[in-house]
């Protein structure tokens, strides 16, 4: 079984719920648990903002992309950004570490995307843009119905 | 789905209630509705029920940590009640849960605060 | 305001729900009624359910393509596919006519779009595939909520 | 959200109820249910109860007119309850408003088709 979709859309905040709800609604159909579905949308909802926020400073004049793939029980999520993009990779991923505090940002999206996937992989470029990568297997002790 | 802010003053207390999704976009909003709530009425202490949050994310964490050290720096306690475990986890993950004061229920809360609801 | 979004996804029936979903979602931002929101969210089950079964005649390495920009109170919509277009537009068009009778579809497609949307336009070419622009205003007797 | 078919047999009527959301993938599998519930229990009559139904479109209107025709074709009747005005729009777009029987509810519906509830 396998499926795609991609998606991509102006970088405004009112559209970071969207973004979730669409990523969610497309997963549903592999039937994951009410708990991977929250995780899932979360990291989206952190990706997504750190390209509004962080790659394009909130102007909206910008693109976020976001590639979801299907594969047997196992998502796969690219989410990307033409962006500033990162200086230091380490030190972004760093839990509590942020560039902006004058936002009230927690400096936690990193560290939430790596609890809650089974993998993520950062690729970045100063003055290119922000690529994750993410992936996530499902637990599926899922009941038969559908 | 959008944010709804439910503010009420009880005693020094201002109970702010939280319904439907709490992200970036709609943190910007929770944040200014509260401050000025809070300079407007002359209050100190914040109650934050989230019973009926169904969705947060970081910067849910952020705003919220934005008020502990606002309402800190003006002398103030937050306490925050009624969390599900998916907000509760969030609240682990980022070393919240180990500064702020939390509770099962309002009214926990607001005895915490002094109150006798 | 203005703000746009672009969707494409594996021409799979199970799909269906999700595209109507993502719409659905990203229209919510301009506050619709209950009812322009299901006018839009049936249209473009109407259009994605065309593509897969008359396009791509259930061929599922096929992929359905959506745009969707929102300019002042008017949702403009394009719904692409890259199937096996329409020969006769005026036929297709008719109520009722329906070229896989054998499916139990009830040839309506077209004029529910017709019905629920201000403009349809529908541009095909035999071979290359079919693009509907669909248009329609809101009525915007909206609340002050959000 | 998908379809959920509720099957009961009362005396010669299926009752189908449906919950969710009626499209061109779910119509699929409603066809093969129902079909296969009318040869193997012997039923000619249906009662279609829409009540719950949040999504309809046109694979719904064909997915109904396939088993009016198929229902007639082995001299049973079709009836439908419970209608949104949503779906109500729809059918009678369709021109089915003027062919098929429509009840307000299943104990009406049940009375046309000649069983007292
Ligand atoms: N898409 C991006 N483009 C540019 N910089 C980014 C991007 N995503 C993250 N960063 C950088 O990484 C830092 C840490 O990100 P994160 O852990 O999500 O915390 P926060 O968003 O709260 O700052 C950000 O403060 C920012 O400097
Ligand atoms: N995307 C498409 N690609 C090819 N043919 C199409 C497409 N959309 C519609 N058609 C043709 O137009 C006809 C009428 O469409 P419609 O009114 O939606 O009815 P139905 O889908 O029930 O057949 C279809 O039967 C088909 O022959």
């Amino acid at each position: 079984m396998k499926n795609r979709m991609e998606l991509s859309f102006s970088a405004k905040s009112s559209n970071e719920s969207f973004a979730r709800v669409s990523v969610g609604a497309f997963v549903t159909q592999l039937d994951p648990t009410l708990d991977e579905l929250t995780e899932i949308k979360t990291v989206v909802s952190e990706a997504v903002t750190n390209a509004i926020i962080h790659g394009y400073g909130e102007n909206d004049d910008g693109l976020v992309n976001i590639e979801v793939e299907l594969i047997n029980e196992t998502v796969h999520l690219v989410i990307r950004d033409e962006g500033r993009g990162i200086e230091d990779l380490d030190e972004a991923r760093q839990p509590l570490y942020t560039s902006k505090p004058e936002l009230e940002r927690s400096g936690m999206g990193f560290t939430i995307m790596e609890n809650f996937m089974d993998n993520v992989q950062v690729d970045s470029e100063p003055m290119t843009g922000t690529t994750l990568t993410l992936v996530k297997r499902l637990s599926k002790q899922k009941a038969l119905c559908n | 789905m959008s944010l709804l802010i439910d503010l009420e003053k009880k005693e020094e207390v201002l109970c702010v209630r939280l319904v439907g999704e709490l992200d970036h976009h709609t943190a910007i909003k929770l944040r200014e509705r509260v401050d000025e709530a809070l300079s407007e009425q002359h209050l100190t202490h914040v109650l934050l029920n989230l019973e009926k949050l169904t969705f947060m994310d970081s910067s849910g964490l952020g705003v919220v940590l934005g008020r502990y050290k606002k309402v800190h720096s003006i002398g103030g306690e937050l306490v925050i009640c009624s969390l599900s475990p998916q907000v509760k986890r969030l609240f682990e993950l980022s070393g919240l849960f180990k500064i702020v004061t939390f509770a099962t229920n309002e009214r926990e809360a607001l005895l915490n605060l002094g109150v006798a609801s």
